[in-house]
C-alpha cells in the first residue's frame, strides 16, 4: 500500500515535469530515454528479478511492439492504439512459444535459449520482405490520428504510464500469491513443484505481462524516433542494457530498475556527448589547449563507451548488490 | 594436538559461536553434541578455515587462524562436511581421487582400504556422485575424507541417514581409523553412540561449551540424558 | 476390494542399468502412519521421486484417492493432497522462514493474510515462530528439516510423504517431531515415513515396508519386523535391540 | 566569435571504421579553412550508428549548442532519423556519405546531400560494362540497408539491359566462411558478380572466391569495402576488380590528387572517398556558414550555391524526386597491380577498361 | 560436387568454432560463468597474431607458441583481479562484469589500433588444395583444423587425467569441498580463466590470417561460441568440439541448399531443438547437487 503511494505521488511529479520545462526538446528526449529504460527493465524483472529467469532475449518483444505498430502505420494507416494492442498481442505470441521451449531449461541453458530465440526474430525480420528488412521502416507522415509526432509529450507521458503500470504490477504481485510462487520458482523449482506450484504456469504468467509490457514500449519507440531497423529495436545489445539497468539498479526490487535508469541513461548520453569534458573546460578548470583538454575533447569522444564499460565493471564489482543495496546495508 | 582457546565465530554480523574452548589430545575421539543450531558445524568449519574466526587455534604448536582452508588440509586436518558436500558430476573413483589430490603417491594404497571399508562404493566407483542415494553419498564423503591421510579428521555428522545396520559400520570404522592412529573430532546427532565410542565429549549450547567431560561421564550426567537420550 | 488411500502397484525405476525399484506394490489405508525403511540405496527416495511425479516410473502405477497419478506433474500431485518433504533439504534460501511457509500455504489460499496466518500456525506448530524472519538458507541442517516439515503441513496434505525427517536431530527433538506427526495424524492425515532411526519408526509406524536392492523384502507391524531375520541381516545388523 | 556547426558522426560502435575517415575528412577541411582564415566552430557528436543517439546529438547541438548548420549523420538510419526533423528545428542539414535515397525524397527543406545515392553505384557499373554484352549476373551482398538497396536498383537496371539473374547470395556480415555461398554462384556460372560489401569482408569473399576458382568475366563491387585501399594492395585478389566510387584520387577535379597527398601524409593512408565526402561537405558547410552566420540564410546560400572542388561540381538541385540533392557523377574504377584507376566514364578518366577478368 | 565442397568446408570453419567454443566451455564448466568478453579474447588473439607477424615476421600459426602464454597470463591476471571477485555473487553479476570487460576491451582496442580493419597476408593466405573433382580445400583452414585437434585432444586429457586437471573440475562442482580437499581454489579458478583466455586468443590468432583483424572483430564468435558450447554440453570439451564442427556443417548445409541468409535462423532452430530433446546438450551430464 505504502508502495503504491509511492509510485501514485511519483507519477504525478513527474507528470507535470514537462509543464515547467518550456520547450526543451533535448532534455525531453533524454527523460523519455530514462522513463522508457526504467519501464523496460521492471518490466523485464518481473520476470528476471522475481522468478529468476535470466531472460536476454527481451529485445524481441520489443522488436515485435515496435514492428508490428511500424507495418500496420505504413501499411494500414491503423490508430495507433490499436497497432499496439497488435504488437501486444504479437509479442504475446512470441512469448508463448518462447516459453514453451525455454522454459524448460534451467540456467545457463535458459539463458541461451532465450538468446537463440531472440536472434531467431531478429534474422527472420531481416530476411522477410514485409518487415523491410535490413532497411528498416521509416515514418514519413508527420501527423497520425490527430497526433502531432513532433511534439514529444505525447511519448513522455505514453513511457511514463507504461512505467507506472509496470511498477503497479509489480506492487502489487509482489504481495501477492503469484509474487511469492515466482520467488519460489527463483530459489529452487524442484520444491516449488513438491508445494503445489505449476511451474510453466507462473513462469508464463510472468513472462507474458513482462512481453506486454515491452512491446508497448517498443511501440511507443518506434513511434517516437520514426524509423527502425532490425539493429536499433531488436539487437542482442538492447537486452543486456536492459538486464544491466536492472542489476544496477538492484535485481528483484520494486525500485531497483527506476534508480538504475535515472543513473544510467543520462551518464551514458554525458559521456556519449562529451558533457563532462565540455564542462571541465567551460568551467575553466581544464584550458581547451592543452594537453588535457585536447584530450577530453578529441580522444574522450572515442572513449565513452570504454568509460561507460569501466563505470559497469566498478559498479558490479563495489555494488553487487545494486544502488539500492547499498542503502539497505547503510539502513 | 589441536588448542582453540577463546575462539569466536560467525556469519556475517552474526556471531554463533563464543568464547569456545577446547582441546584434543593425540589419537583421542573426542565428540561435540549439542543440539541443532548450537553451532556444531561452525565449530568445524572455523578449525578447517572455511569460515573467519577470531581467537586462537592451534595445531601442533602452529596457530591455523590465518591459514587458508587449503593449507589446512595440508597439515594434515580433514574435514568431512556436513550434507556431503561430494562432487556431483564425478563418479565415485574421481571424487575419491580428489580426496587423495596432496597424496598421489599413496593414492592407490588408500582406494584399496576405502573400498575394503565400503564395498558398496567399488560396486558403484563409475556413477556420478550426484546420482548416489543419500546413504551412499555419505559413505563416498567419509571415503573421500580418509583418502586424505588425516591426522585428525573432523566428523560432521557422519550416521546422518545412515541405516542402523550402517551406523554401526561407520562407528566401527571410526574406531579402527582411530585406532590406525588418526585423531577424530566427531560431531554428532547421535549422541548415545558417539559418546559410547569417545573419550572424551563437549556439550556445546547456544555457541557456548556448556559441559565437558569422558564419554562416560557424559552419558550418565542427568541434563545430557534430558536433552539429547530423551530420557 | 478395500479402498486404500495410497495403493502402489508393481512400480519399477530403471536408471540406465541401474535398478533402483524393482517391482514393488503395497497399500497405505487412510490415518495409517506407515513405515519406509531400507539400506541406504535400496530405493525409498526414489520411490517417493515416482509417487509425486518428480520421475516417471518404468514400470507400475501409483493410485492415490482411487486416481491414477502416475503421469501427473507434482504440482497436480500435490494439489491432489499428496505431499512430500526433501532427504536433501531444499530450503528456498533467500525467503524468510515464513515465507517459506506461507508458500506452502498458498496451496490451499489465495488471499496473503490468509497464508500468512496458516503458516505462523505451522511454525508455532513446530516449535520455529522464533525464527520466522531468518532467512531459510542460514538455518542450521537440524531446523531445515523442521522448515522442510512446516512447509508441506502448511499445504494441509491428506497424505504425507517424509523423507528422513529425523535426521540429524538428536532423541529429545526427534520426540518432538514424532509428538507433531502423532497430531497431524490425529487430525486426519495419513503419513508415510522414511527413517533410519529405528527407534522413532518403531514408536510411530503402524506398519511398515521394508526395501532391499529396490525389492520389497517384508511388510508387516514394527514388531513383525524387527524380528524379521531378512531384515536383521539387511538392515538392523546383529547390534540392533529394539 | 566563429560560427557554430555540427557534426554528428559514428566514431563507434559497428561503423566505426568508416566513421573514421569521415572524421579525418572533415577535420582536414576544418584545418585547411583556418589556414586561409576561415574559422568555425566545430561541435563534434557520436552517434554509434544509433538513430536514437543521432536524434539525441541532433537535438542537442540545435538547442544546447545553438549550431547553424550540422554535418552528418554517417548511417542512412541515423541519416533518415535527423533529416525527417531538419525542418521543424529549421537547421540545415548536410549528409556527406549516406546512401539511402529516400533521404532526399522526402522534400525536407533543410536536408542536403553530396553524395549521390545508392541507386547510383549500380546504374554507373552497369553502364560501364553495357558494352561489352554481359549475359548473367549473380549477386553476393551483405544484408545491410545499403547492400539491399543497392542490389534492388541493380536488379532493376539488369533488367533493363536484358541480364539474367543466376544466383543471388544475401550474407550476414562477419562470418568467416562463405565458401558455399560461393561454390554456388560457381555453379551458376555468371558473366558478372556484382558484389556489396564492407571493408573486410570484401578481402574475405574475394580470398574464398578466388580459393574455390570463381572466375566470372568481371566483378562488380559497388563502393564500400571495394574502394578502399586495403583491399586494392591485397594484389593476388583485387586485381581488375571493377568497383563504384563517390571518389577517385586520379580524377581530374580540382584538388584531389593534391588532397590525396596530403591525407596520406597526416594519416598515413590512403584517403577513402568516404574522406573526400566529408572534407568537401565539411568544406561547404563551413564556408557557407560563416559567411551567412544564420541557419535560415544557410539554407538559402546551400539551396542556391555553386562550389567546384575535390569532389568536381557541386550542386543542390531538385531533380527525379530527389530534392537538394547533389547530383554527382560517380565513377567507376578499376585496380591494376595495387591501383586504382578510374576508367569511367570517360570524361573523366585516362584508362580503358579491360575485360573480361583473368586471374 | 557442390555437396562435398559444402560439407568439407563447413567442417573445417567448424574446426575454428569448436575452438572457440571449447574454451568457452571450460571457463562454463570450472567458474561457472558465461564469459561475454570471449569474442573480446578472441580479438586480442587476433592482434597479437597480427603483430607477431608484422613486427617480428613470425608465422601466424607458428606465433601459438607466444600467444598462448601470454593470454594465459592474460586470463590469469583477469581473473585475479576482477572475476575472482565476483565468484560467489550472483551469476547475472558475473555476465555483467564479462560484459563492461568486454566493453573495456574492445573499446581500447579501438583507441588503440583505430577502427581500421587490419588484414594480415600470408603467402598461404587465399590458397587452397585442389582435390580431384573441383573441390577446394582452404590450406590455411587446413593447417588450423589440425592444430585445433591437437589442442582438444590434449585438453581432454589433461581434464580428464592429471590431478590438475580434476582439480579443476572439482572446483567447479563444489568449491567448498574442493578447498576441503586441499585445492587451492582460488589459483583453479585463475587456471580455468587463463586456459579459457589462451584457448580465446588461439581462435582468434587461427583464424586471423584468413579473417581481417578488427576490435570489434570477436563479436561475431560470441554467440557461435556460446551456441557451441551449450549444444556440446556445458563444460564438455568433446561436446564443444562436435558442437563446433555440426554448427560448421549446419551452416554450410543450409546455405548451400536452404538460403545464405537464414543459415544462422537453421542453426538456432537446431540449437533449440536438441535442447529440447536433450535439456543438459549432446554430451552434458546429469547430476544433482
Ligand atoms: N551460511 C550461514 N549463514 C548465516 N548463518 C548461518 C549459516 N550457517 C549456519 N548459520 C547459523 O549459525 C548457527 C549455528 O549453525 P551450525 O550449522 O553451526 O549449527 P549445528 O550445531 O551444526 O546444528 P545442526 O545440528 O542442526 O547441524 C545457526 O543459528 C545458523 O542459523
Ligand atoms: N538419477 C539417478 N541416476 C542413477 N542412479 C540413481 C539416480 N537416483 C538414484 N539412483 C540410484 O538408485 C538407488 C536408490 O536410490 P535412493 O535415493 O532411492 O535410495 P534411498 O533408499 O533413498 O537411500 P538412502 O537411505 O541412502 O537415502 C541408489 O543406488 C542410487 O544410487
Ligand atoms: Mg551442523
Ligand atoms: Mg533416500
Amino acid at each position: 500500500m505504502k508502495q503504491i503511494a509511492l509510485i501514485v505521488i511519483l507519477a504525478a511529479i513527474a507528470a507535470v515535469v514537462p509543464l515547467f520545462m518550456g520547450e526543451n526538446p533535448y532534455f525531453t528526449g533524454i527523460l523519455i530515454s530514462v522513463l522508457m529504460m526504467a519501464a523496460l527493465s521492471s518490466a523485464w524483472n518481473l520476470l528476471g528479478g522475481y522468478a529468476g529467469q535470466y531472460s536476454f532475449g527481451h529485445a524481441a518483444y520489443f522488436g515485435a511492439g515496435a514492428y508490428t505498430t511500424m507495418i500496420l502505420i505504413t501499411l494500414y494507416n491503423l490508430n495507433p492504439v490499436l497497432c499496439m494492442a497488435a504488437g501486444m498481442v504479437v509479442a504475446c505470441i512470441i512469448a508463448l512459444i518462447t516459453g514453451s521451449i525455454v522454459f524448460r531449461l534451467r540456467g545457463h541453458y535458459f539463458a541461451l535459449a532465450s538468446i537463440a530465440v531472440a536472434e531467431i526474430v531478429r534474422l527472420s525480420v531481416l530476411n522477410f520482405e514485409f518487415t523491410g528488412g535490413a532497411q528498416g521502416i521509416l515514418l514519413s507522415d508527420l501527423s497520425l490520428w490527430g497526433l502531432d509526432l513532433n511534439s514529444k509529450n505525447p511519448f513522455y507521458y505514453g513511457m511514463l504510464l507504461v512505467l507506472v503500470v509496470s511498477l503497479g504490477i509489480t506492487a502489487y504481485l509482489r504481495k501477492s500469491k503469484t509474487g511469492f510462487y515466482l520467488q519460489a520458482i527463483r530459489e529452487d523449482q524442484d520444491a516449488a513443484a513438491s508445494l503445489g506450484i505449476n511451474l510453466s504456469f507462473y513462469k508464463n504468467k510472468a513472462l507474458l505481462i513482462s512481453a506486454a509490457l515491452t512491446s508497448v514500449l517498443g511501440s511507443l519507440y518506434g513511434l517516437y524516433i520514426r524509423f527502425i531497423d532490425t539493429s536499433a529495436v531488436l539487437d542482442l545489445r538492447l537486452s543486456i542494457e536492459i538486464i544491466l539497468t536492472a542489476i544496477i539498479g538492484g535485481v528483484g526490487t520494486l525500485w531497483g530498475p527506476v534508480i538504475g535508469a535515472v543513473l544510467l541513461v543520462p551518464l551514458a548520453e554525458m559521456l556519449r556527448s562529451n558533457f563532462i569534458g565540455d564542462a571541465l573546460v567551460k568551467a575553466g578548470l581544464v584550458s581547451e589547449t592543452s594537453g588535457m583538454g585536447l584530450f577530453l575533447k578529441e580522444n574522450l569522444a572515442h572513449a565513452h563507451v570504454l568509460v561507460y564499460g569501466i563505470i559497469t565493471v566498478l559498479c558490479i564489482l563495489y555494488l553487487p548488490k545494486g544502488i539500492l543495496g547499498l542503502f539497505r546495508r547503510v539502513k | 594436538m589441536l588448542d582453540i582457546q577463546n575462539l569466536h565465530a560467525g556469519y556475517g554480523e552474526m556471531p554463533v559461536l563464543c568464547s569456545v574452548n577446547i582441546t584434543i589430545a593425540e589419537r583421542e575421539i573426542v565428540s561435540v553434541v549439542g543440539s541443532n543450531g548450537a553451532g556444531k558445524s561452525t565449530l568445524l568449519k572455523a578449525i578447517s578455515g572455511i569460515i573467519k574466526s577470531t581467537g586462537i587455534i592451534t595445531f601442533n604448536h602452529e596457530s591455523l587462524r590465518t591459514l587458508a582452508a587449503h593449507t589446512i588440509v595440508q597439515r594434515g586436518i580433514v574435514h568431512v562436511p556436513e550434507g556431503r558436500k561430494i562432487f556431483p558430476d564425478m563418479t565415485v573413483v574421481e571424487n575419491l581421487m580428489m580426496g587423495g589430490y596432496l597424496h598421489q603417491k599413496e593414492r592407490q594404497i588408500n582406494l584399496d582400504r576405502v573400498f575394503a571399508l565400503f564395498p558398496k562404493l567399488a560396486e558403484r566407483r563409475n556413477q556420478l556422485g550426484g546420482t548416489m542415494s543419500g546413504g551412499e553419498q555419505q559413505m563416498l564423503a567419509i571415503g573421500r575424507g580418509l583418502m586424505g591421510n588425516p591426522k585428525l579428521l573432523l566428523l560432521d555428522e557422519p550416521s546422518l541417514g545412515l541405516s542402523p545396520l550402517f551406523t554401526e559400520v561407520v562407528f566401527g570404522a571410526i574406531r579402527t581409523i582411530n585406532a590406525s592412529g588418526v585423531t577424530v573430532l566427531l560431531v554428532e546427532q547421535n549422541v548415545y553412540q558417539s559418546l559410547s565410542i569417545s573419550h572424551r565429549g563437549y556439550v556445546i549450547e547456544t555457541g557456548a561449551i556448556v559441559l565437558t567431560g569422558t564419554g562416560e561421564e557424559l552419558l550418565n550426567n542427568r541434563e545430557v540424558k534430558r536433552a539429547f537420550l530423551g530420557m | 476390494m478395500i479402498q486404500h488411500l495410497l495403493h502402489i502397484s508393481h512400480v519399477s525405476k530403471h536408471f540406465g542399468g541401474n535398478v533402483a525399484v524393482s517391482d514393488v506394490s503395497f497399500s497405505v489405508d487412510e490415518k495409517e502412519i506407515f513405515g519406509l525403511i531400507g539400506p541406504n540405496g535400496a530405493g525409498k527416495t526414489t520411490l517417493f521421486n515416482c509417487m509425486t511425479g518428480f520421475y516417471p516410473a518404468t514400470a507400475g502405477d501409483v493410485i492415490f484417492d482411487n486416481k491414477k497419478i502416475n503421469a501427473l506433474r507434482p504440482d497436480e500431485v500435490c494439489r491432489l493432497g499428496m505431499v512430500r518433504t526433501w532427504q536433501r533439504v531444499k530450503p528456498l534460501g533467500t525467503l524468510t522462514v515464513l515465507e517459506n511457509v506461507m508458500i506452502g500455504a498458498f496451496a490451499i489460499t489465495n488471499a496473503t493474510r490468509d497464508a500468512e496466518a496458516i503458516a505462523r500456525e505451522n511454525l508455532q506448530a513446530v516449535g520455529l515462530s522464533d525464527y520466522a524472519d531468518k532467512l531459510a538458507g542460514s538455518l542450521p541442517i537440524g531446523l531445515k528439516k523442521k522448515l522442510e516439515l512446516a512447509r508441506v503441513l502448511a499445504t494441509h496434505p491428506k497424505m504425507l510423504l517424509l523423507d528422513e525427517i529425523c535426521g540429524g536431530l538428536n532423541h529429545t527433538e526427534t520426540d518432538t517431531i514424532l509428538e507433531i506427526i502423532r497430531r497431524v495424524r490425529k487430525q486426519g492425515a495419513t503419513i508415510v515415513f522414511i527413517e533410519h532411526d529405528m527407534k522413532a519408526v518403531t514408536s510411530i509406524c503402524d506398519r511398515i515396508v521394508v526395501l532391499n536392492s529396490g525389492e520389497k523384502l517384508a511388510e508387516g507391524t514394527p514388531e513383525e519386523i524387527t524380528n524379521n531375520p531378512d531384515v536383521i541381516a539387511a538392515y538392523l545388523g546383529g547390534g540392533y535391540n529394539a | 566569435a566563429p560560427v557554430k556547426i555540427g557534426f554528428i558522426n559514428s566514431i563507434t560502435g559497428k561503423e566505426a571504421q568508416i566513421g573514421e575517415n569521415l572524421t579525418n575528412g572533415a577535420a582536414m577541411a576544418i584545418e585547411d579553412l583556418k589556414a586561409k582564415g576561415i574559422q568555425v566552430e566545430l561541435v563534434r557528436e557520436d552517434d554509434g550508428g544509433d538513430p536514437k543517439n543521432a536524434l539525441a546529438a541532433y537535438e542537442k547541438l540545435v538547442t544546447r549548442d545553438a549550431v547553424i548548420g550540422v554535418v552528418g549523420p554517417y548511417t542512412s538510419g541515423c541519416a533518415n532519423v535527423v533529416a525527417s526533423r531538419a525542418d521543424q528545428y529549421k537547421v540545415p542539414l548536410l549528409v556527406p556519405a549516406a546512401a539511402k535515397e529516400e533521404i532526399t525524397m522526402k522534400g525536407y527543406k533543410n536536408v542536403f546531400r553530396l553524395n549521390a545515392p545508392a541507386n547510383v553505384y549500380s546504374s554507373v557499373l552497369m553502364k560501364a560494362v553495357a558494352p561489352y554484352k554481359p549475359k548473367t549476373i549473380a549477386y553476393v551482398y551483405a544484408a545491410t540497408d545499403f547492400g539491399v538497396s543497392t542490389v534492388k536498383t541493380a536488379q532493376e537496371n539488369a533488367l533493363k539491359m536484358g541480364l539474367k539473374e543466376v544466383a543471388n547470395e544475401k550474407y550476414q556480415q562477419g562470418q568467416p566462411d562463405y565458401r558455399s555461398s560461393l561454390a554456388k554462384v560457381k555453379a551458376a556460372n555468371p558473366d558478372l558478380v556484382f558484389l556489396v560489401s564492407y571493408d573486410a569482408d570484401a578481402i574475405l569473399l574475394m580470398r574464398q572466391a578466388r580459393e574455390i576458382g570463381l572466375t566470372p568475366k568481371a566483378f562488380l563491387g559497388a563502393g564500400a569495402g571495394y574502394t578502399t585501399a586495403q583491399f586494392a594492395q591485397q594484389t593476388e585478389i583485387s586485381n581488375l576488380v571493377i568497383s563504384a566510387t563517390q571518389w577517385t584520387d586520379d580524377v581530374n577535379w580540382p584538388g584531389a590528387a593534391d588532397f590525396a597527398v596530403r591525407y596520406k601524409a597526416k594519416y598515413a593512408k590512403e584517403p577513402s572517398y568516404h574522406a573526400a565526402c566529408a572534407y568537401e561537405a565539411m568544406r561547404i558547410m563551413a564556408i557557407t556558414a560563416s559567411a551567412t552566420k544564420s541557419a535560415v540564410k544557410l539554407q538559402a546560400a546551400l539551396k542556391g550555391g555553386y562550389w567546384n572542388g575535390i569532389m568536381g561540381p557541386v550542386k543542390f538541385a531538385d531533380y527525379g524526386g530527389f530534392t537538394n540533392q547533389n547530383n554527382h557523377p560517380m565513377l567507376v574504377q578499376q585496380i591494376a597491380n595495387g591501383k586504382y584507376e578510374t576508367v569511367y566514364p570517360a570524361q573523366f578518366s585516362k584508362k580503358k577498361l579491360i575485360y573480361p577478368f583473368k586471374r | 560436387m557442390l555437396f562435398f565442397q559444402s560439407l568439407l568446408s563447413g567442417i573445417l570453419t567448424g574446426g575454428v568454432y569448436a575452438l572457440a567454443g571449447i574454451g568457452m566451455s571450460l571457463v562454463f564448466g570450472v567458474m561457472n560463468i558465461s564469459n561475454f568478453a570471449h569474442g573480446d579474447l578472441m580479438m586480442l588473439g587476433m592482434y597479437l597474431a597480427y603483430f607477431a607477424f608484422t613486427l617480428l615476421h613470425i608465422d601466424p600459426y607458428l606465433s601459438l607458441v607466444l600467444i598462448m602464454p601470454v593470454a594465459f597470463l592474460f586470463g590469469f591476471m583477469l581473473e585475479k583481479l576482477f572475476i575472482n571477485r565476483v565468484i560467489h555473487h550472483p551469476h547475472q553479476n558475473q555476465i555483467l562484469l564479462t560484459v563492461g570487460l568486454g566493453l573495456i576491451m574492445s573499446n581500447t582496442a579501438l583507441l588503440a589500433f583505430t577502427s581500421d580493419p587490419k588484414i594480415l597476408t600470408t603467402s598461404y593466405s587465399s590458397s587452397a588444395y585442389n582435390l580431384p573433382g573441383g573441390i577446394f580445400l582452404s590450406v590455411p583452414l587446413v593447417i588450423s583444423f589440425l592444430i585445433t585437434c591437437g589442442i582438444t585432444a590434449l585438453l581432454s586429457l589433461f581434464l580428464l587425467k592429471t590431478s590438475t586437471g580434476m582439480a579443476l573440475r572439482a572446483t567447479s562442482q563444489n568449491r567448498e569441498a574442493a578447498q576441503l580437499m586441499g585445492i587451492n581454489v582460488a589459483k583453479m579458478s585463475a587456471i580455468a580463466f587463463g586456459i579459457g583466455t589462451a584457448l580465446a586468443a588461439t581462435a582468434g590468432a587461427l583464424i586471423a590470417p584468413t579473417y581481417y583483424i578488427h576490435p570489434l572483430a570477436g563479436h561475431s564468435f560470441l554467440l557461435k561460441a556460446f551456441t557451441i558450447c551449450v549444444l556440446g554440453g556445458l563444460g564438455s570439451v568433446i561436446g564443444a568440439g562436435v558442437g563446433g564442427l555440426i554448427i560448421g556443417v549446419v551452416e554450410a548445409m543450409s546455405s548451400t541448399y536452404i538460403s545464405t541468409d537464414w543459415k544462422d535462423v537453421v542453426v538456432f532452430v537446431l540449437f533449440l531443438a536438441v535442447l529440447l530433446l536433450r535439456p543438459q546438450g549432446l554430451f552434458g551430464k546429469k547430476g544433482e547437487q
